[in-house]
């Protein structure tokens, strides 16, 4: 699946998209996994109650949404457009 | 003209500036039922006492702005009877003083015009997917969520 | 800009057209205070199904209503913080389609904006001394009061 | 007094404005003495609650306003502008 990273997100993660494999069936999982990585992780997900997620260009709420066989995860801060 | 239920759209994100008078003319142009016509501008502003701010930078996620735009206004359409929607977003660098946004929405009747346009705004600066960094004097800072903002979508449900 | 609390003012009462692009020019060159500009357009619009309504006529108390449209817009100042007000009403004859009246108002937030442009087209409905006169294919009749214009400015007390 | 009457009222009563000397000290009298004067006075002012006046350019609500000193009385229909 290809991972997004948007405004301060990719600033830290340091990358705007990177392709990625994993056997996590959900965003939590997913996040759990990415969080252990490397450090600019962990710091990007730092305050994750303030972290959106978008599935396939679809927002979600429940970080428990499945994300097995979605093709596009973007995570971003608050959006602040307008 | 054949049905009052056909409202006229456009979305646009782009560097560009807009012009009001050609999206107006866009929406109004041979359609006599319009009655009144709304436009919001959202600009850049600088609050700070001494100009510290010297620009803006705006990021979207463009394989999904603009679908959440275009949903924003269908919900509009089903809520309220409207004529028409335009709606320009700019992104990339902008300066104090520049145009961020432009919406125009076309009605028979004034009061759904303003709902109708208080409840997109509402909604894009809550749900659209774009982000906007101040660059000061002092650095470069990504603006925060707003709360206030955040909790006029309450008025809507 | 030495004060937040002088906000620019324009009422004009004319024959022609207006441009809007002028009008939010005037209201937000050199004040980077303003973050939002919201417009409203009436029109002349043409409801009925074969296009019956010829021209319209507007007629106005010169000596008093250039007088009540500027303490509207004193009293919007006063109830919002607002940075300027342009409004222009047309008189004489106009034909579907045209304009009838611009409302521009710049502010930092847009919810200021937005609620005193209700406002002052509530108050200007149903308190400014202007007249509208239809002439249709089967003769002319003056418009009839408005009962929801009226009952809208029970919201404002 | 300078009496002025718009729109249909304009119409009706068939001049835009009039020079106009009483003794009556209010609206309510003004207007009884205008209707006893000629038939388009009584046509003018038939729907009495419908009808509007302002003194000196200022709307007054009640009818029983002092007119005595003023200089110029308008009388027109609900207004329609916007």
């Amino acid at each position: 699946m290809n991972l997004l990273y948007f405004a301060s997100l990719r600033e830290c993660i340091g990358v705007s998209s990177e392709n990625y494999i994993t056997d996590q069936k959900t965003i939590s999982g997913l996040i759990d996994e990415l969080v252990k990585r490397e450090p600019r992780y962990e710091k990007a997900f730092k305050n994750l109650p303030m972290i959106k997620v978008a599935i396939d260009h679809e927002l979600i709420a429940d970080l428990e949404t499945s994300i097995v066989g979605v093709s596009e995860i973007a995570f971003f801060p608050p959006m602040t457009g307008g | 003209m054949t049905s009052d239920h056909v409202p006229k759209f456009k979305i646009d994100i782009r560097k560009e500036n807009f012009d009001i008078n050609l999206e107006m003319k866009y929406l109004t142009d041979v359609n006599l039922k319009v009655g009144a016509v709304v436009s919001f501008v959202g600009k850049v502003r600088d609050l700070s006492k001494n100009s510290k701010l010297k620009f803006m930078e705006i990021e979207h996620y463009p394989e999904m702005s603009e679908k959440v735009l275009r949903d924003l206004c269908k919900k509009a359409t089903l809520r309220w009877e409207l004529q028409g929607i335009s709606l320009i977003h700019r992104i990339g660098k902008l300066y104090p003083g520049e145009n961020i946004v432009l919406l125009v929405i076309a009605s028979v009747h004034r009061e759904e015009a303003f709902d109708a346009s208080l409840f997109l705004m509402d909604f894009l600066k809550s749900e659209a997917p774009f982000w906007k960094k101040e660059t000061t004097i002092t650095g470069s800072i990504w603006v925060e969520e707003n709360q206030v903002d955040k909790q006029k979508l309450l008025r809507w449900q």
